[in-house]
Order: C-alpha cells, then sequence, then structure tokens
C-alpha cells in the first residue's frame, strides 16, 4: 500500500482511542480549572453547574446520533432546523393542552419523520449527505415559519421545566440523566451489539459491508432516523431549559453538534469514532460557550477560542499519527 | 423511479412555484402602495405592528405590503427594499438593521419619487422623510431604570445593588441608544445601582436564557438584571426562576405582554416597559398617508383613534408617545 | 473537458429556471425592465463572487465553510481601515490582503495537519466572524469616504459597475483559468483523485492551498462590494453565505466529491438563484420562502438527476 | 451433493454484453478452474452468483431448483461465498470483527460474545497457520497478504458450500500458497464445490479437476483437466497470440557499460523496509522480485518522495538526491508507475488526453500558464499511436478503456518523459496476455534508450521474462541480487521465500556491495 500504514507497534484498538480521549480530558480539566479560577470560583456555583450540565445536554443528545451518522460516513447539517421544526410542533401539541407525557410522543414522531425524509433523500434517492441536510436545513426552516407565521409559543406548560431540569435526583437534572442514560446504551450498542458493529463496518467499507450481506441503506436510514428522534428529546429538553418557541429556534444549533463530535475525535472519513470523545466534545464545547461570560469577557471570544481548540485538538491527532 | 413519479416530481415544483407566484399577484389599482420592511418576520412584535399598518391602510386606502427577512440581517432588508423601489410602490419604509446602510436606497427611492420613511428603528439618511418613533428614546430609558429601581426598592428596602444588561443583536441601534439612556439615567439617579455587564444574546430566547444563567453565576450578587429586546426579558426571567432566585433577582426590561405573560403570571417579572405596537404601526400608517398627499405635519396633530401626537420638525420625527409600563393588571392585551 | 455537463445537472436546473421564470412573470408582468434586472444582477454579484471560489475549492474535492465568515471578517478590516483615515484602495487592498490570508490559514491547516477542510475551516469559521465580532466588538462600522462608494454603488452607462467591471471580467478570467490552465487543469486532477495526483508530480498541497487562497480573496472582494453597497460593514454579516455557496456550487453541477464541475455552471446557479431570491421577493413573498424554495432546488435537481440516469441505464440496459 | 448451476445465463450492461448465455455447473468436492483473460466476463459471472449483479436472462439452479440471487445476503443464505483479488476489508477494526462481520455471535444477551468468535476462529486460523493474536489486531496494521488470509478463514467460517477463488494466489507468498492448496484440498474432501479463477496455468493443473475457458462473455469449452494441455488452454484464451511465458528473455546484447543510475545505500522506511543497498544501472532493466509486503513498493515510494525514508543515502546519476516529493524526483529525473492502477494512477472520469498530459503540463503551458490544448491533443494521438491505445479518441474517458489500455496509457505518461530511472511497480498487474506482451516490449525499448529501469514484481514469470538482472528482497530486506544469465526460477524463489535460517541473511545481503 502506498500510503504508510499504521505504525509498527500495533497498539490494541481500545488504547489508541483513549490517547485521544485522554487529551480531551486533559482540555476539559485545564479548561475547567482556568475559568474555575478566572471566575473566583463562580463556575462551582449550583445555578452554573445546572446550566452547563443542561446546555450540555442538549448537544449531547443528537450528537450521539450525529457520532453514529459520522461513523457510517455521513453528516447531517439540518439538525438546526429540525429541532426548530420539531418544537414548532411539540409546541403546538402543548398549545392544544396537551400534558408533558401525553406531547413527548409529537417530539419523538416527529423528529422522527424529519430523520427519516433526510435518511431516504440519501439512502434511496442518492444525494449526497451533505447536500441533502442542506437543503432540508432551509426546507424545515422555512417549514417552521410557515406553520408559526408571525406566532410565538410561549405557552409551554411549567411542567417542562420542572422536570427536565428543576428535578434534580442525586443534584443532576432529570435531562441530563435522560442524556447519560442514552449515550450509555449508545455506547453498549456500537461496542458490544452487532448492528453497532455493522454501524462501523459501512464507515470502513460500504461495500464490504453490502457483500457480507449487511443492509447498508436500512442501517443509514435508521441512523438517520434515530437522530431525528434524538433531536426530539433535545427539543424537549430545550423547552425545559427555555420554554419558548420561536421561528428561528435551534439556528446554527448544528455547527455545536458537529464541533461536539469532531472535536471528540470521530472521523469525517467514516469508520472511526467513539461516544465517549463525543461527551467529551461536547463538555468542552459547553465550557467554552460557558466560560466567556464568567470571565467577564464578551461572548464574541468563545467562536474563537472555539475555533482554535477544535485545530489544536484534530492538529494534535495529526501530530500523534505521524509519531 | 418510475416514469410516473419522475413527471409527478416535476409537476409539484412546477406547481409550488406557480402557486406561490400566482398566490400574491399583485392588483394595480388607483390605490397607493406603502412597503413595509420590518426587521424580521416571524416575530410577534412586527406582527402586531404590521396589524396597525392593515388598519390604517384599511381606513385610508392604502395596500400595504409586509416583506422582511428572515433573520435580523440588513443586507436581505437592502434587497428587499431594492425589490420594493423596482416594484413602484408610493411608499417605502423600514425598521432598520443597520442606521447607515440604507443611504444609496433612499436616494434612489428618492430619484423615483417614492417616499422614504423609517419606523421603529430609524435610518440616518438625510432623504429620509419620516420617523415614526414609538417613544422618546430617553424617556424609554429612563423609565425602564425607574421601574427596575422600584423593583430592587420592593426587593430590598433600598434602591442600590448589583445590575446586568441582557441585550439582543451587538448591532442593534435602537437597542444600544436605549443602553445608553439607561446607563446615563443610573449614572444621574441612581448612583448606588452599579451595572456591572451588558451582554449581547441576539434574537434568540435560548441564548438569552444561557447568558443570563452565567451572568447570574459570575455575580451571585446580582440584584436585578434588565432585557433590553424581546427575547432577552423572558430569557433572564426563565434563568431566574431556574437558578431559584426568584424574587431576590429583580427582572425587568422592554418586551411584549404575549412574550412575557408566562412569568408576569407566575411572579418571576413583575413589570415591564413598552408601547403599543399596534399604535405604532398606525400611526406610521396615518404619517405616511400624509406624505403621499403632499400634507405637512404640524407640531401637534390630531390622529383619528391615536389622539395627539406630537411631531418634531428638525429630526422629521412623529411620536407615539410615553413607554406604557405592563402588569397583572394590562397582561391580556394581544400583542 | 471541464464544459457543463450537458447531461448532468445543467438540463435540471435550466427547466427549474424556466420555471420560476414562468412563475415569476405571470405573477408580477413588471419583473421585466432593466431596473430589475440590473437589481437582480446586484444581487446575484456578491454570493456570486463567493460561489466562484467556493468552485475551485469543491473542485479539488474540499469545502470551505468560512467563506461567509472572511466575508464580514475582511469587510469589517476594510471599514475600520478607512473610519482610522487609511485611504480607501489602500484599504480596500488590505481587506483583500486579510481575505488571502485568512485562505491561507485555511490551506496550510488542511494540507499540514492532514484534516478534512470541512473541520478546518469549521473551526477557522467560528475564528474569523469571532475576530470579526472581536476587533468590532459587534458594532457595524459606517462612514466611509465617497470614493469607496463606487465598488457596490458605481454605474457604467447605467449598468452597476460591480457587474460589468468585477463580476463579468472575473468570470471570464476564472473560466480561462479553468479550461485553458495548467493551474485549472490541476484542480480537477488533483480533485479526481488525490493520490494519483501526488503520485504523477502534481504538488496537490500548494493546488489545494491556492484554491483556498482564491475562495478567501473573492470572499473578501464580496465583502468589499457589500461593504460599498451597503456603506456599512458588519460583523455578522455573510452568516448564511457559507452554506448558499456551496448550494450554487453544487446546483451548477459540481461534484461534491471533487473533480467535477465548472465556473461558468456556478454563474448559471448564481443566476437562478438570483432570480427565485427576486422573483419571490418581487412577487412579495417572504425571504424564508426563498431559502425554503432554494433547498427544495437543490433536493430536486440532484435527485432529478440522479434519477435521469438510472433512466438512462435502464434505457441502455434496454437496448 | 449439493450443485450450482448456471443456465443460459446472459448479462448485459447498457449495450455491452459482459455474459452471454453460459451454462456451467460446479458441483461439491470439485474444483472447478475458471480460465480467461480480463473482460472474458469471469468478474461478472463471479458478482452474479454472489448476488452483486443480476443477470438479464437465464436461470440459476442450486441443488437443482431454480432460485433468484438477488442480494449478496442470499447468496450467502445460499452457501455462496467469494475470495476477492483485492480484499475487501474493514481497516479500523479487528482481524476478529473483520471475520464475523454479518455473521456475528452473539451471547444470551444478545451482545457480542468474543470468547466465542474466538474460538470458533482459532482452528481456522490454525489450519492456515494464522497466529490467533492476530484477532485483536487492526486489520490496517496486517500486509494484504495476511488480510487476504484472513478473507479466506471469513469463507471458511462460514458455512461455505460454494466457495470462490477469485485469484487468490497473486498476492500470496509460495508458502502461503502452498498451504491454501492444502486448504482447497480439504474442502474439497469435505464436499465444498469449489471455484478457481487463476491466470496461472501450473496451478491449474495441480489443484483443478476441470476447467472452463471464457472469452469475451462466451464459455468456449470445458474439460477435465487430464484432457486439457496448458498450450491448449492459452490457444483457447487469447484465440492464439501467444503469451509472456513464450517470449525469450533479455538478450545479452543489451547488456552494456552498466553505469551505475540510481544507487540506493542503507535505505530504511520505519515499519517496512530496512537497510536496503541496491542500484539500478542505465540501460538495463532489473526486476525487483519480492512478495508482497516484502517492502518494494514503499522503498519505491521513499526513493519517490512520496513517504520519507527513516535512513539511507539515494543517488541519482553520481549525484545525492533527497527527493521530498514526487514532483522533485520528476524533475531530478526519477520516474515511478506506481501499482494501484486504479487508487494511485488513473483520473478516472478524465479523458485521455489529460491522464496522459497529467505530469508534463509544464511543458504546455506559457508564461501565463495558459496551456497548448492542440499541442496536447496532438501529443496524445501520438502517444496512442505509439503505445497502441485503443481508443475512440484523445476525449474518450480512460475509465471506458479495458484495464490493459489504461495500463498502456500510464504507462506511457511516464515513457515520454526524458527521465534518467524510472521504476515501474507491477506494470503489467491484472491485465491481459496482449497488453502484457506489449508493455514488456515497450520497457525493453525504454532500457535500450540508455534509462535505468526497475520493475517490481510478484509475478515471477514476468521478472524473469523482462529483467536482466534480478534484485530479491525478504520481510523489508534486500534477499539476494541475480546477475544477467538465466535464472532458474527456482533459485529466484528460493531466494524470496527464504530458508528457514535467518544467518543465511547477511551473507546475501552482501552480494549487492559486490554488485556495485
Amino acid at each position: 500500500m502506498a500510503t504508510p500504514a499504521s505504525s509498527g507497534l500495533n497498539w490494541p484498538s481500545w488504547i489508541n482511542v483513549s490517547v485521544r480521549e485522554l487529551l480531551l480530558v486533559v482540555g476539559v480539566i485545564v479548561i475547567t480549572a482556568g475559568i474555575s479560577i478566572g471566575s473566583s470560583g463562580n463556575f462551582w456555583a449550583a445555578s452554573n453547574l445546572t446550566n452547563l450540565m443542561i446546555s450540555t445536554a442538549i448537544t449531547l443528545v443528537p450528537a450521539i446520533g450525529m457520532t453514529v451518522i459520522i461513523v457510517t460516513g455521513g453528516i447531517d447539517v439540518s439538525v438546526g432546523s429540525m429541532l426548530g421544526l420539531v418544537a414548532v410542533a411539540g409546541g403546538t401539541a402543548f398549545e392544544y393542552g396537551l400534558g408533558l407525557a401525553a406531547a413527548t410522543p409529537v417530539f419523538l414522531i416527529a423528529g422522527a419523520i424529519l430523520g427519516l425524509i433526510n435518511g431516504a433523500l440519501i439512502t434511496y434517492g442518492r444525494v449526497p449527505p451533505v447536500i441533502a441536510t442542506l437543503g432540508t436545513l432551509s426546507v424545515y426552516r422555512a417549514a417552521a415559519f410557515l406553520f408559526l407565521g408571525n406566532h410565538w409559543i410561549t405557552m409551554i406548560p411549567p411542567s417542562v421545566t420542572e422536570t427536565m431540569v428543576l428535578t434534580q435526583p442525586l443534584g443532576v437534572p432529570v435531562a441530563v440523566w435522560i442524556a447519560l442514560v442514552l449515550l450509555a446504551l449508545g455506547m453498549v450498542f456500537l461496542a458490544r451489539l452487532p448492528r453497532g458493529r455493522h454501524i462501523f463496518a459501512i464507515g470502513n467499507n460500504e461495500n464490504a459491508a453490502r457483500l457480507n450481506g449487511i443492509p447498508v441503506e436500512r442501517i443509514k436510514l435508521a441512523a438517520y432516523t434515530l437522530t431525528g428522534v434524538l433531536v426530539g428529546v433535545a427539543a424537549l429538553m430545550s423547552l425545559g431549559h427555555s420554554p419558548m418557541v420561536q421561528t428561528t429556534t435551534g439556528t446554527g444549533f448544528e455547527l455545536t453538534v458537529i464541533a461536539a463530535v469532531v472535536l471528540g475525535g470521530t472521523e469525517l472519513t467514516g469508520g472511526r469514532g467513539s461516544l465517549l470523545g463525543t461527551l467529551l466534545g461536547a463538555i468542552l464545547v459547553g465550557l467554552v460557550q460557558n466560560g466567556v461570560v464568567l470571565l467577564h469577557i464578551q461572548p464574541f471570544w468563545s467562536g474563537v477560542v472555539l475555533g482554535v481548540i477544535i485545530l489544536v485538538s484534530v492538529g494534535s491527532a495529526t501530530v500523534r499519527r505521524n509519531d | 423511479m418510475s416514469r410516473h413519479a419522475f413527471f409527478k416530481r416535476w409537476a409539484v415544483l412546477g406547481g409550488t412555484t406557480l402557486a406561490l407566484a400566482l398566490g400574491s399577484s399583485a392588483t394595480w389599482a388607483e390605490q397607493y402602495t406603502v412597503g413595509f420592511v420590518p426587521k424580521l418576520v416571524g416575530i410577534p412584535y412586527f406582527a402586531a405592528m404590521k396589524q396597525g399598518m392593515d388598519k390604517a391602510g384599511k381606513q385610508f386606502d392604502m395596500k400595504i405590503v409586509y416583506q422582511g427577512p428572515s433573520s435580523a440581517d440588513v443586507a436581505q432588508q437592502v434587497n428587499i427594499v431594492s425589490s420594493l423601489i423596482n416594484q413602484g410602490v408610493d411608499a417605502i419604509g423600514v425598521a432598520a438593521n443597520s442606521p447607515t446602510a440604507f443611504g444609496p436606497m433612499v436616494k434612489k427611492a428618492r430619484d423615483k419619487n417614492i417616499v422614504f420613511y423609517s419606523t421603529d428603528s430609524q435610518v440616518d439618511a438625510d432623504g429620509n422623510q419620516l420617523r415614526v418613533s414609538q417613544v422618546n428614546d430617553k424617556a424609554l430609558g429612563y423609565k425602564v431604570i425607574d421601574v427596575l429601581a422600584a423593583q430592587l426598592k420592593a426587593n430590598t428596602g433600598k434602591t442600590s445593588g448589583k445590575v446586568a444588561f441582557v441585550s439582543g443583536g451587538s448591532t442593534a441601534t435602537n437597542l444600544n441608544t436605549w443602553i445608553k439612556f439607561m446607563k446615563a439615567r443610573l449614572a444621574d439617579k441612581y448612583p448606588d445601582i452599579e451595572l456591572v455587564d451588558v451582554q449581547y444574546g441576539g434574537e434568540d430566547v435560548t441564548k438569552a436564557t444561557n447568558i443570563t444563567n452565567q451572568l447570574i453565576s459570575a455575580y451571585p450578587d446580582l440584584d436585578g438584571i434588565v432585557g433590553v429586546n424581546t427575547t432577552s426579558v423572558p430569557g433572564a426571567a426563565q434563568a431566574v426562576l431556574t437558578s431559584g432566585k426568584k424574587g431576590q433577582i429583580a427582572v425587568t426590561g422592554i418586551t411584549d405582554p404575549n412574550t412575557i405573560r408566562p412569568y408576569v403570571m407566575n411572579g418571576t417579572v413583575n413589570k415591564v416597559v413598552l408601547w403599543n405596537p399596534i399604535d405604532l404601526g398606525y400611526l406610521t400608517g396615518w404619517g405616511v398617508k400624509q406624505l403621499l398627499e403632499g400634507k405637512s405635519f404640524k407640531p401637534v396633530n390630531d390622529v383619528p383613534g391615536l389622539g395627539k401626537v406630537k411631531y418634531d420638525e428638525q429630526t422629521k420625527t412623529l411620536l407615539l408617545g410615553p413607554p406604557m409600563v405592563i402588569d397583572k393588571s394590562n397582561i391580556q392585551m394581544d400583542f | 473537458m471541464n464544459r457543463i455537463d450537458w447531461t448532468g445537472r445543467a438540463p435540471v436546473l435550466l427547466v427549474i429556471s424556466l420555471i420560476t421564470l414562468i412563475g415569476v412573470s405571470i405573477g408580477a408582468p413588471g419583473i421585466w425592465s432593466t431596473d430589475n434586472l440590473f437589481a437582480m444582477g446586484v444581487l446575484a454579484v456578491e454570493i456570486g463572487i463567493i460561489a466562484l471560489g467556493q468552485t475551485f475549492v469543491i473542485n479539488t474535492g474540499g469545502i470551505d465553510l468560512s467563506v461567509g465568515a472572511i466575508f464580514a471578517l475582511a469587510q469589517v478590516v476594510m471599514g475600520l481601515a478607512m473610519v482610522g483615515g487609511v485611504p480607501w484602495p489602500l484599504a480596500v487592498m488590505l481587506g483583500l490582503g486579510v481575505g488571502v490570508l485568512c485562505g491561507l490559514v485555511n490551506g496550510l491547516a488542511t494540507v499540514w495537519l492532514r484534516v478534512p477542510a470541512i473541520i478546518v475551516t469549521l473551526a477557522t469559521m467560528f475564528a474569523f466572524s469571532g475576530l470579526a465580532l472581536v476587533i468590532t466588538s459587534g458594532i457595524d462600522v459606517s462612514g466611509f469616504p465617497e470614493g469607496f462608494a463606487v465598488l457596490g454603488q458605481g454605474t457604467i452607462g447605467s449598468v452597476p459597475l460591480q457587474i460589468v467591471a468585477i463580476y463579468l471580467p472575473l468570470l471570464v478570467l476564472l473560466a480561462v483559468v479553468q479550461w485553458r490552465t495548467r493551474f485549472g487543469r490541476l484542480v480537477h486532477l488533483t480533485g479526481t483523485n488525490t493520490l494519483a495526483a501526488r503520485l504523477t508530480g502534481i504538488r496537490i498541497g500548494r493546488v489545494q492551498i491556492a484554491t483556498f487562497v482564491i475562495a478567501g480573496g473573492l470572499a473578501a472582494l464580496a465583502g468589499a462590494i457589500n461593504a460599498s453597497r451597503l456603506t456599512t460593514a458588519r460583523p455578522d454579516a455573510g452568516a448564511t453565505d457559507n452554506l448558499i455557496s456551496i448550494a450554487i456550487v453544487v446546483l451548477g453541477g459540481s461534484s461534491i466529491f471533487g473533480g467535477k464541475g465548472s465556473v461558468v455552471g456556478t454563474a448559471l446557479a448564481t443566476l437562478v438563484i438570483a432570480l427565485v431570491n427576486y422573483g419571490l421577493s418581487f412577487n412579495n413573498l417572504n425571504a424564508i420562502y426563498q431559502s425554503g424554495l432554494i433547498g427544495l432546488i437543490l433536493i430536486v435537481a440532484v435527485l432529478m438527476q440522479n434519477i435521469m440516469l438510472s433512466i438512462q441505464q435502464r434505457r441502455a440496459a434496454a437496448t | 451433493m449439493a450443485s450450482f448451476e448456471l443456465r443460459g445465463v446472459g448479462k448485459r450492461f447498457g449495450g455491452v454484453r459482459a455474459l452471454d448465455d453460459i451454462d456451467i455447473r460446479f458441483e461439491s468436492g470439485r474444483v472447478h478452474a475458471l480460465l480467461g483473460e480480463n473482460g472474458a466476463g469471469k468478474s461478472t459471472l463471479i458478482k452474479i452468483l454472489t448476488g452483486a449483479v443480476t443477470p438479464t436472462n437465464g436461470e440459476i439452479r442450486v441443488d437443482d431448483t431454480t432460485v433468484t440471487i438477488d442480494s449478496p445476503r442470499r447468496a450467502q443464505e445460499l452457501g455462496i461465498a467469494a475470495v476477492y483479488q483485492e480484499p475487501t476489508v474493514y481497516p479500523h477494526m479487528t482481524v476478529r470483527e473483520n471475520l464475523f462481520m454479518g455473521q456475528e455471535l452473539r451471547g444470551r444477551s444478545g451482545m457480542l460474545d468474543r470468547r466465542a468468535m474466538t474460538a470458533a476462529a482459532k482452528p481456522l486460523l490454525a489450519r492456515l497457520r494464522l497466529d490467533p493474536s492476530i484477532l485483536s489486531r487492526r486489520m490496517s496494521s496486517l500486509s494484504i497478504g495476511y488480510q487476504q488470509l484472513v478473507l479466506i478463514t471469513q469463507a471458511l467460517l462460514r458455512d461455505t458450500r460454494l466457495l470462490i477463488f477469485d485469484e487468490p494466489t497473486s498476492i500470496l507468498s509460495r508458502e502461503e500458497t502452498a498451504r491454501l492448496f492444502e486448504i482447497i484440498g480439504e474442502l474439497r474432501e469435505a464436499g465444498t464445490a469449489i471455484v478457481y479463477i487463476t491466470h496461472r496455468m501450473e496451478e491449474i493443473h495441480q489443484i483443478a479437476d476441470e476447467v472452463t475457458v471464457l472469452t469475451n462473455g462466451e464459455r468456449r469449452g470445458t474439460y477435465p483437466i487430464a484432457e486439457v494441455s496448458t498450450e491448449r488452454m492459452l490457444s483457447l484464451m487469447t484465440g492464439g497470440h501467444g503469451s509472456a511465458r513464450d517470449r525469450e528473455p533479455a538478450s545479452e546484447t543489451v547488456q552494456r557499460e552498466r553505469r551505475p543510475m540510481l544507487e540506493v545505500t542503507n535505505l530504511s522506511v520505519a515499519g517496512h523496509c530496512e537497510d536496503i543497498s541496491w542500484q539500478l544501472p542505465a540501460g538495463c532493466i532489473t526486476g525487483l522480485y519480492g512478495l508482497v509486503g516484502s517492502g518494494r513498493s514503499e522503498a519505491a515510494l521513499a526513493l519517490y518522495g512520496h513517504i520519507r525514508p527513516s535512513a539511507g543515502r539515494i543517488q541519482l546519476d553520481g549525484q545525492t538526491i533527497r527527493p521530498r516529493h514526487p514532483a522533485d524526483a520528476i524533475k531530478l529525473g526519477l520516474g515511478y508507475l506506481p501499482e494501484d492502477r486504479q487508487f494511485q494512477g488513473v483520473f478516472l472520469d478524465k479523458s485521455l488526453e489529460q491522464n496522459l498530459t497529467s505530469n508534463t503540463l509544464p511543458g504546455f503551458s506559457n508564461v501565463f500558464d495558459l496551456l497548448d490544448l492542440a499541442g496536447m491533443r496532438r501529443f496524445t494521438t501520438e502517444l496512442m499511436n505509439h503505445y497502441n491505445i485503443k481508443a475512440p479518441g484523445a476525449d474518450t474517458s480512460i475509465g471506458d478503456l479495458s484495464g490493459g489500455n489504461q495500463q498502456k496509457g500510464l504507462f506511457s505518461r511516464w515513457a515520454n518523459l526524458p527521465l534518467k530511472a524510472l521504476i515501474l511497480d507491477e506494470p503489467t498487474r491484472g491485465i491481459d496476455v496482449g497488453a502484457k506482451d506489449e508493455i514488456h516490449r515497450f520497457i525493453r525499448h525504454l532500457a535500450d534508450r540508455g534509462m535505468a529501469v526497475g520493475v517490481i514484481s510478484s509475478d515471477l514469470d514476468e521478472v524473469l521474462a523482462v529483467s536482466d538482472r534480478i534484485i530479491v528482497m525478504r520481510e523489508g530486506r534486500i534477499a539476494d541480487t541475480f546477475e544477467h544469465g538465466p535464472h532458474s526460477a527456482e533459485t529466484v524463489l528460493a531466494s524470496a521465500i527464504g530458508s528457514a535460517d535467518d544467518d543465511n541473511r547477511a551473507a546475501h545481503h552482501d552480494t549487492t556491495e559486490e554488485s556495485a
């Protein structure tokens, strides 16, 4: 082979992955320490931790699906608009007087439908993932405008906030527990179940996967649909966090999610990635966005810092690869 | 894919385009057509303004064209204005996302004898023939601070403490003007109230919530938060609510009843300040009609349905009136 | 040859524009005036220039998510320079320099770090737009010298200057670069098969860096025209241009995987997008329908191409 | 007794007939060899059997029942598996995962049961003499030869009743090949039907029970192996225009002054080859023979500036060079034709003209970087004529050409440059006999022009046929150098595979220095 093969050391795969994750852990610790000192300890205020945890959870949940999609070699840039449209659907359900329990399926089903549309375009329509979801990014947003018009949904029942944010078993909000449970399920699924390994197989070598009888199209379709469902979950959480639906809800959210996954070491070329990394990536993104105000600086810096962190992170991965 | 499906796709696409195009085909009657470009569409505040303009349109026989960008983007606004000019409307107005970006468009409109006006958020250009202002910026800024001070006093028993502002877009002129006057009022009348930070959350309630949360953590002894635009007040209120500081941190600002209602009802927010955007739209409609008919404004005008409205000759500004305080008693207003 | 691929997306695009054209003209017959054409052109020029740069990046197999951020950063830099007293031509050069520099950063990071361009430019998108906000404290810059207005408001005869004096010459130049120069060849060869290109002695790194520099410089140029037209430089400008420029390039027949596409196709797609935007706007339809429709067109165009391909294959199989 | 039968099966791609009404029957307990040039329809046949393509017409019968194989999954269910020439693997996943992909063993909880999989794989690995420890290694850390063996293991693991080998030995060592034949023998005893596709006549006589010859999508005939001679098969296959094997080895006339042109001293590439020293004399073809994974290509790529050597000195025409990029190497007069045509060589949807001029563009551009398109066209047409590249025109996409014509195109790209030394990596891999002969002739012309030519090949026949001298590499080191003269295939092979004791290696190694 012409490309330099992996180093002669041949470490088992899990050690290789954990180097990246170790670096991320170090990054998280350093930034946390920096913010704690810079904010003279205010970082550790309960309300800040809750806020940080909730926003990380909102990023993390769709990022689980995004990791799966990226591992198959795809991408979904429409999650921001999806979140908006799902919130519109769910918010409308609330307006019709449905309670949290009754409205939850609306969020999940709406997410599933939108994800399914993405997946169908990509698998059966053979539209490249970036293009398909770039298209649905604007279509879903337009749909949200169409349904909502000039109206904002403000009458979200307080029970949403109550359940998602204010109920805190062991000091951790329910939304975060949900995210952690989903993450754990995802990790077990990806590492221990045949279907999970098939997802990696598709990203490694789609044709070989087909030859091995793996239903590539069905799995991809499922991955996009799953991401839609997870976006539904995130939409519900985000209504608990800030109970209002605007036509612009979720704008730019896709970038946060993709940044978290990329920071977590999942490679956009597919076939390699880890949910643990995604968790760390989501925390890192959350920290950066959280830190700026605590450090009493303008939020404009968060973009610069985030950009530099992504570059340093992927750059250090390259340096390690070369060693 | 079958041939049938092939044609169906075309039919759908073509149908959509045609339907969109035909559905709005303009009728060029002998009435004045007035264009209005809000900062952005899809938000209740400008929908309320549109309601008022439509009312004026019906009353004064004008056709109102309401068209705006999907985000508060001045480049998109300019594009829309350019299209309106070429459509040959009789008057064009904007609620400007940036005061300086319309200069060339104002000139172009004036060259074609199209009336140009601005409302809600003004345009800095010589050719701008009318500014319709919701309130005196100074009065509004002062009022908000007065409400805040009263609230602080109610909470802590004294008019002192630490406050923070959460604004919308950092580039929005009207918001920045109000912040300026709010700061001035603090310095003049309430030297014991310390402004610790000004942060920007855009037109996005989630961002406003996050930023307020962080403000609360960054300044553990914060006593009050002022939201400067419609989304930051509910965002701030939500953050105060979830951090369990209801009653400890005073939340007020500039927002509309529909948006803030849940927080007024649950007591997180007592009072906010606004004007009536429906009236603002109506006043704008009336003012434009006067210009179109070549009438000039008097220092005090009798506007049907609104009463006396002041006009400042020097800045060509119609002023709706004093700011309005919204609390539990009048929260049921629908805008 | 790198001509427009007439078996590909081009016919679909033509049909779409024809339908739009008919729909728009029925809706508002008044649209057929030179004023409207020029207004449409002015609208198309800025995103069109960005898309031209994006074409080169995509044709080498990359992608640039940061063009919108460069657009903003370059315009605020030149804006601040002008407000600070720098003569406007110099300030424009400075802005273009910033664009080129940003492109260089993108290119070097992509080549040196050997990381997919989409990640690098995602990072630099955050960084560049953050920088634009930081240096302006988030506030618009205005108050430019008279002369600067020529870029975005000048006319030649009655035709807007940026159409005849900037965009069209640029298009011709880049078309020549793409079809007739060695560099144009290298772009397409690199995009078709990067490894083969390297082994055949093409310095693919330099080609990639050059395309990012072109994209950066052109984004800055578009930023200058935009700032001149609006007499305002905004740190948050161009946020949607990243994705729209990619959509335009793909609509214009370029393969998102590289190696296929032409600037003329991109120009054609720009025209369609401008037509849809302006046409709907002229019919008083909200901007959100415009972007929704563009998304729809993008999906349908690629879908249609796939469907036509499979019909072709089936027909070929049947004979 | 299982049987797999095609009755009148045909396949068209567009207007092209890939396979024409084939009748063929594979039976359990028999090894059925398929013989044919590239494009003869062998791969289409495999694809039909494995469900990758559906036939346009005809009938497939398994155990005398008509079946439709519409998906790879269905093929698997019918017990059909294939081991392909190019390993189709999951590079970032472990060998265990590769082995069991799509057929994972689960524990009671439904989760993957690694221990059970290891247990199931171990006996098979042992049969292939593979160490069980490779189960946890990443596939990408294995050489291509190993990857191939893993794939054979994979086919064995599945309940396969019809096993297709698509030129499996082209990248295996002789030892591995012998092992494979043993395994094929065992499988045949156990009742598996085996289809064996190869170019190598000697292998057919070694293991096949019957042979079917295909040309142009048609079946030429099926013969019991005892009834058909190598010559007969060759003439059926080629329609009688001979093969590389029939050619005389290089003549003595070209052995002139032999000025060393490209000299490599103590070259190492981390993880691939170590301490390699050899030289390519001007006007001479040097065969670089070694098994895949012996570090040949990496050494060449390091010379060529594509990868960084970890140590060593390279001298071209007496001057020490240090190319950091292939472009540097070309400028210095050193060329390299890569081994993997599809991934490293061609620009697939681009025209012949774009492909053939890709490394001569500076010569066609003026100060404004403008290209002389007419000149390039002329140049391409000349190359096409000179190197007998059969294509409708210079505008034809290279992807539409046969493998042989593609390879001739790539070859012409290098042959026309004013190079001092050229290394050709597997210049005739996977192309038909006719084109192979032509390329061998062209290589000879290059040497006659005074160029130093190195031919890397794992095809011993090719090395013997084309080279003036042969360097043998083994496990990343130089094993032997054979100077011009009749080289017996036996000695060269023995050297490449190596004897058990490594002590000899140093002695072999010194040979290079002596010849320098």
